[in-house]
């Protein structure tokens, strides 16, 4: 695993507005091997989607990177002018994203919006495109694609818009695939069928997966290295069988005790976690010191006032907390 | 100076300017008056010839649309100008003379106790259609303005000749006073001793050829007899006529074509005249004051003292009103003087009563009512309204003869310790309000000539209210000096009677007299030949104007 | 997609019959008449007796609701009435009107559209910027301006002190300009601003974000997925702008003597040529519904959204 | 945000108005329609007179103060009546449904296809110039879009919990229209009802334009500016302070409007009137 496909390291992104710059994501750094999955949970409005949006580089105003440095397959897109950007996304990065309702232009058939694809980056010509994309859906394993591809969106059910989704994001088999919430939106049964195309698919073109979720259990499932985020820092990051068996972190502890028991129903977004009580402070109000605090049953008189530093975690990976062990 | 000796006496500047022991401001107006003249007439400057060719550009200001193009259906001056371009009356207005003259007719011979006139009509007079005009076009056009069932305008003036009331009634299929003698000779029995010059000039009694009305061609294609033929009409925009070939009067018209261009917006005609798209225009009171300013428009206005007159009717039936010296008061307490010339800016000519300036009675001895507040009080207090009192103001719009008038008594009248509520309506409706009498005092502008005896008539006690007597005036000796001037066959006598009857009409101060209209036109360089048409100053006869080749219009 | 458009004709038919009504009854009680109305300029009197018999030739003399049954009669077989005024039909006088009408509405709602849609998207996609300040500081004050006197401005500026355009009248384009963007200037500010605010919400949505992380460039963006969003949400503005265009060109027809419908119905108030009066006004009805209806297509073959809730 | 800037700059232009109807007594140098002097008329403007005066001698500083009373009455109370005929048709048709609901949306399109300022037209010569006309005809012709709104927003709010729940409680129908829907609707209707305080001032001119305004001697600025309009070139100052408070009333209204919109109706920004 020399070559990673995404390498973060000491990211900073911060959301412009009347007071000042507020920070959203802080000193975030982790990376990818080619191939590999990697998971990104925490709860909503920790900092995991802006992240992703970081490495689309698709940071609009007022959202802006202060610093850290974002590598697709070794090209630092800080440098990339705006054409070389382009080609990287749709061609080395692909990204799909939580809402397939409103993620697919309402006014254009699905068959369109994936031929974009080749037209874009292969140059293709349309009606050419247009057979490729009956492929592509083939691909995803929609029933009768010649047909479907003259299909709106609206005509789709949820399942079927991710899977486009898929077809879209993979069509010119990009090293990396960015899912925010992929499943979030979708019934439970069809979540199962998605996350076990997007792994097969992925597995098959050896394409590296940044899977974002707030579903601890999901990504455990997904993926070979999990990083948990809180308040716009990654708080601990390992192996996902090392994470979920040894959590370090406070945090951690809590999200594996929200895990939904066999059966039960996956909660969305900004629902409570059982284990843990009080909501993920605003980025308006971030605290001194840890940001969990206020949450923590285990803080203390530093916590308040020192950012924990991340350490090495014995079972590897890294935490970050004054209390680890 | 050449000039002022051909000019013609009776144009009511001079006439005015010359009769009376004229304050500084009136030698002005005449100086004025005769400055137009002289460049309207004198050889001196540019062409002398009139030339033949060329487009005149006039316009109707008076709305946005022609009311019709069947004339006999609308007695508006604004189808009035396109009357005279398309049509003629038995009778035309001599603009020099102030008189009627026969236009139809090459002669007249009327019997002895002047009922019976004989006309000898024109043998080279054609229709537009290329048929030639006899006496039965006039048979028929009087005919048809008696048709009972339609209610024409003209029916008021044909009502004059001897059994038309008995067709307008369905009693009569024919008009018994009218006799075809031959093709070109027309017998026509009156029923009073009055000039039919008067009656058979308007253009709502023009001649009209029978088979086009029939096909109701009119409303669309009019055909008439005069100087100038139709061409198209885009309503609401433009009337086009071109020059007609077999016009009877030789070498006449001297324009190709004429434009009518209906453009009811002041403003509008303003920025038109200024970027030269017009060639004629008529101006209000501000616009007067501007273009008098401007040295590039100030020699291209032409203004005449029209024979309308600007009154506040006063109803005797609302009560402080119907004491003479309540209305004597107001004609005391206003200044009229002010009001014209700071807020109709010399646009007008004081009223001293009833007739106006340049019709036969007119007296310019008369000096109008003083502006005398303190006299006005103590007439009020003499009549028991030491207070004052409170009226309504009928008023429309109008910005010669209403609101902004009315806006400058308030002030006035407040002053003697009388309240003014104005009420303003439209002016459609305003003539309705008077007609029915609903009101306590209106303001309005009332033509009040050529004819000087139906003039005066208006005010007799046997005239109805609805036909023009709005504030029911009843004065027997009144009466009886209108009546004789109508009979007198001496013209001495008849002015003298005329002259007390105005008199007593300014004694009786029916009315507040206010202002006889000052038309005013303005004129690009390149045209020539307009008439001072004191009927109304927008109808020009287009046979009679030419435009020089630098006119820019093709 | 025809049963659709024979349903919203059938739908017309209500809404007319009421404006029909609710018209004929308030010029039904107006003061004055096409009589008096004849003589406002003080010229002469009417005689009485004319004047009764001009109301009962014109049958004004019957009772309300004779008149109302007749009208409704006639407006059945397409009738439109005859005019006091002159004599005409109305459906003539209208029909004569109905071009200019129509053209200065479509040059006003062309130069609205042609300058009013891009601005607003051009401000969109560079909100805050100085342009984008400028463009919509401008646009509310198009929208604050009385138009007659905007007109009279542009009057005198182009036609009077330049004396590039003609200040009047009917004719070539040319004289078509200054009108047109007199009563351009308020649709034109409405949809920069509705334009601006559509764009801004389809600059922000899903799909747009889907757009650009397929690797497409800015313009793409615009040009492949945010236009046709965003112009569907200005279509209802310019709608409702183009229907009612007719009825505010009432204004600039009178100021630049342009003979129009708006023209020929004031002018018609004014006369009390009350038939013409109801004519105009139910052609203009018509014609804003039309408007709508042919906009309501448009969304229909558009949107596949609505085409499905139609069929 | 531009939104605050609307409303700063919006709300301080409308208060001068107002402030200048509420004061006109006090503020005015002169009587607007008493202190007419001929012989001072079209005076241009300087220390004696502000704003200059106008052809009757008025002082044009007073009549614009005077004016802002007509004008602001004109646009409040037209828009007012506006307001309520169009909140209490729509809120009763959204909420009952039904027949009532088919009525009242066939009156609603059927004024909708009448043009507002054609219908106002009308009514004012119906009715005679005069300021109870004007508000009559700008007050029954403009209501249409509130009524549409107030519908949608009442149909939308009636399966809502709190209003159900609100009707199992027992509450009576009037009840639940005034304490559960009309505080929950009120945010766009106030943002409309704002712009269309301009629209009618500037109807009014329009009307006045067209030659039927408002009754005299009070002054409007819509026929102040009308009356001045054949005078422009030689006296520009008698149109230019009318037109000047027209545009900066109508203007603060329309930021105003803007800015309210984004305060309360945030979700709105391309449903405009």
């Amino acid at each position: 695993m020399t070559a990673a496909v995404l390498e973060i390291a000491g990211l900073d992104i911060v959301v412009d507005g009347g007071r000042g710059p507020t920070p959203l994501v802080e000193d975030v750094g982790f990376s990818i091997p080619a191939g590999a999955a990697f998971g990104l949970v925490g709860e909503s409005g920790c900092g995991k989607s802006i992240t992703a949006l970081a490495v689309m580089g698709l940071l609009r105003t007022p959202l802006r990177r202060t610093r850290g440095r974002i590598a697709l397959a070794g090209r630092d897109i800080a440098s990339a002018d705006a054409a070389e950007l382009r080609r990287l996304r749709g061609r080395e990065v692909a990204m799909i994203f939580q809402e397939p309702m409103t993620a697919l232009n309402p006014l254009q058939t699905v068959g369109r919006q994936i031929a974009e694809m080749f037209v874009l980056h292969e140059g293709a010509r349309w009606r050419d495109a247009e057979d490729r994309a009956v492929e592509a859906l083939r691909s995803v394993r929609v029933a009768a694609p010649e047909r479907r591809v003259r299909d709106y969106p609206h005509q789709l059910s949820g399942g079927m818009r991710q899977r486009v989704m898929i077809a879209i994001a993979l069509a010119c088999k990009p090293k990396l695939l960015v899912a925010d919430e992929p499943t979030t939106a979708l019934d439970v049964t069809v979540q199962a069928e998605i996350v076990e195309l997007m792994s097969d698919l992925c597995a098959a073109r050896g394409t590296a997966i940044l899977m974002i979720s707030h579903d601890l259990g999901l990504v455990a499932r997904m993926c070979r290295e999990i990083a948990v985020m809180y308040a716009g820092r990654i708080v601990e990051q390992a192996a996902a069988a090392d994470l979920l068996s040894h959590p370090r972190h406070p945090y951690t502890h809590g999200l594996i005790g929200a895990l939904p028991r066999l059966g039960a129903r996956a909660v969305r977004g900004r629902a409570r976690l059982a284990e843990i009580t009080g909501v993920v402070p605003a980025p308006t109000d971030r605290l001194a010191g840890c940001r969990f605090h206020p949450r923590c049953g285990r803080a203390t008189g530093h916590c308040h006032t020192d950012a924990p530093p991340s350490k090495a975690r014995q079972e590897g990976g890294i935490v970050r907390c004054h209390h680890d062990g | 100076m050449r000039a002022m000796s051909t000019s013609n006496t009776s144009l009511a500047g001079l006439a005015f300017a010359r009769r009376s022991m004229p304050p500084l401001r009136w030698v002005l107006v005449g100086l004025v008056t005769l400055c137009a003249v002289v460049a309207l007439v004198s050889p001196g400057r540019a062409q002398t010839t009139p030339r033949t060719g060329g487009v005149l550009r006039m316009t109707a200001p008076y709305g946005s649309t022609l009311t019709s193009l069947d004339i006999h259906t609308t007695p508006r001056a604004q189808d009035g100008i396109v009357a005279k371009v398309l049509h003629r009356s038995l009778y035309a207005w001599d603009s020099a003379k102030n008189v009627p003259v026969l236009e139809l007719a090459k002669s007249v011979s009327v019997s002895t106790d002047g009922l019976v006139h004989t006309f000898k009509l024109r043998d080279d007079a054609y229709f537009h259609n290329g048929r030639k005009m006899t006496a039965d076009d006039l048979i028929w056009t009087y005919t048809r303005l008696m048709d009972g069932t339609k209610g024409f305008p003209g029916a008021r003036f044909v009502r004059l000749i001897k059994g038309a009331v008995d067709v307008e009634k369905g009693q009569a299929k024919e008009i018994a006073g009218l006799r075809k003698i031959d093709d070109l000779t027309l017998e026509m029995t009156i029923t009073d001793k009055v000039n039919p010059g008067f009656y058979f000039i308007d253009d709502v009694t023009a001649i009209l050829p029978r088979e086009v009305v029939e096909s109701g061609e009119m409303l669309t294609k009019p055909v008439g007899l005069g100087p100038f033929k139709f061409v198209e009409h885009v309503p609401g925009s433009r009337l086009v006529a071109t020059r007609w070939e077999k016009f009877y009067k030789p070498g006449k018209p001297y324009l190709d074509k004429v434009v009518v261009l209906i453009m009811g917006e002041a403003a509008a005609r303003d920025a038109a005249f200024r970027s030269k798209e017009i060639d004629l225009s008529i101006l209000g009171p501000a616009q007067y004051v501007a273009y008098q300013a401007d040295p590039a428009l100030k020699d291209g206005i032409i203004d005449v003292a029209e024979f309308f007159t600007r009154t506040m009717g006063m109803n005797p039936a609302f009560k402080p009103f119907a004491d003479k010296r309540v209305r004597q008061a107001i004609n005391h307490a206003i200044d009229a003087d002010l009001i014209i010339k700071r807020l109709v800016k010399d646009k007008a000519v004081r009223a001293s009563a009833w007739l106006p300036a340049g019709l036969d009675g007119f007296d310019a001895a008369m000096k109008p009512y003083a502006f005398d507040p303190e006299k006005a009080k103590k007439l009020l207090a003499d009549a028991g309204f030491p207070n004052g009192f409170e009226f309504e103001w009928t008023t429309s719009q109008n910005e010669s003869w209403g609101l902004p008038i009315v806006e400058a008594v308030i002030p006035m009248l407040a002053k003697v310790g009388i309240t003014l509520k104005p009420k303003l309506i439209e002016a459609a409706v305003l003539s309705e309000t008077i007609t029915k009498g609903d009101f306590q005092a209106y303001i309005w502008s009332n033509s009040s000539g050529p004819d000087p005896v139906a003039s005066l008539k208006r005010f007799h006690s046997a005239t109805p209210h609805t036909a023009g007597n709005y504030v029911d005036f009843k004065n027997p000796a009144y009466d009886k000096l209108v009546d004789e001037a109508a009979a007198a066959t001496d013209a001495a006598v008849r002015t003298e009677k005329l002259r007390a009857a105005n008199a007593i009409l300014y004694d009786e101060a029916p009315v507040w007299f206010f202002n006889y209209n000052k038309a005013v036109m303005a004129y690009q360089p390149w045209v020539k030949g307009l008439q001072r048409n004191a009927t109304e100053l927008t109808h020009q006869y287009p046979e009679d104007l030419w435009v020089e080749a630098t006119s820019p219009a093709q | 997609m025809l049963r659709l458009i024979l349903a919203r004709l059938l739908a017309m038919i209500p809404t007319i019959a009421g404006v029909a009504l609710i018209i004929f009854v308030l010029f039904s009680v107006i003061p004055g008449s096409f009589a008096s109305a004849l003589m406002d300029d003080g010229r002469g009197a009417m005689d009485p007796e004319v004047a009764a018999r001009m109301r009962a030739a014109l049958g004004l003399d019957d009772p309300l609701i004779v008149r109302f049954g007749r009208y409704m009669r006639q407006l059945m077989t397409g009738d439109l009435g005859t005019s006091f005024r002159t004599g005409e039909p109305v459906a003539r006088l209208v029909g004569q009107r109905i071009g200019a009408s129509l053209e200065l509405a479509l040059a006003a709602m062309g130069f609205a559209m042609l300058i009013g849609i891009p601005l607003g998207f051009y401000a969109a996609l560079r909100p805050g910027s100085l342009v984008d300040t400028l463009a919509m500081i401008g646009a509310v004050s198009g929208l604050s301006l009385p138009k007659f006197w905007l007109g009279l401005m542009l009057m005198y500026l182009f036609a009077v002190h330049l004396q590039w355009l003609p200040s009047f009248g009917y004719g070539g384009w040319r004289h078509l300009v200054l009108p047109a963007l007199a009563l351009g200037v308020s649709p034109l500010a409405l949809l920069a601003r509705t334009t601006r605010a559509s764009v801004l919400d389809v600059i922000n949505a899903d799909f747009v974000r889907t757009a650009r992380s397929k690797g497409m460039s800015e313009t793409r963006v615009v040009t492949w997925h945010v236009a046709r969003n965003a112009l569907l949400l200005v279509l209802t503005t310019v709608g409702l702008q183009f229907g009612a265009l007719m009825g505010q060109a009432v204004v600039v027809e009178k100021l630049f003597s342009w003979p129009g419908l708006g023209n020929l119905l004031v002018e018609s108030v004014f006369q009390r040529d009350i038939p013409a009066v109801q004519g105009s006004i139910l052609v203009l009805v018509l014609f804003f519904l039309v408007i709508n209806m042919l906009v309501d297509i448009a969304y229909v073959l558009i949107d596949p959204r609505i085409a499905v809730q139609a069929s | 945000m531009a939104g605050r800037a609307n409303l700063w700059i919006g709300g301080g232009l409308v208060a001068v108005a107002v402030a200048a109807a509420l004061f006109a007594p006090w503020i005015a140098t002169h009587d607007p329609v008493l202190d007419a002097n001929l012989m001072l008329s079209e005076e241009p403007p300087g220390r004696a007179f502000w704003f200059g005066t106008d052809t009757q001698g008025r002082d044009i500083w007073s009549r614009v103060v005077h004016g802002a009373r007509i004008s602001l009455t004109v646009g409040l109370v037209s828009q007012a009546m506006n307001t309520i005929i169009g909140t209490v048709l729509g809120v009763t048709a959204g909420y009952w449904g039904g027949w009532w609901d088919d009525v009242v949306s066939a009156f609603t399109n059927i004024l909708l296809a009448i043009p507002s300022l054609i219908f106002a037209l009308a009514i004012m010569a119906v009715l005679g110039p005069g300021l109870g006309s004007l508000l009559i005809a700008l007050g029954l012709t403009n209501w249409t879009f509130t009524a549409r709104i107030a519908r949608a927003q009442a149909l939308a709010l009636k399966s809502q919990g709190y209003v159900q729940a609100a009707r199992v409680m027992g509450y009576g129908d009037l009840a639940i229209m005034m304490r559960e829907l009309l505080p929950n609707m009120a945010g766009p209707l106030i943002v409309i009802a704002t712009l269309g305080i301009g629209g009618a001032i500037l109807s009014e001119a329009a009307l006045s334009f067209l030659g039927l305004g408002i009754r005299p001697p009070y002054p409007s600025w819509g026929s102040m500016l009308s009356d001045a309009r054949d005078n422009i070139r030689v006296v520009p100052w008698l149109a230019a302070f009318p037109g000047l408070a027209i545009f900066l009333t109508v203007l603060g209204l329309n930021l105003l409007g803007d800015g309210l919109r984004d305060l309360l109706d945030p979700q709105s920004r391309s449903r405009q009137p």
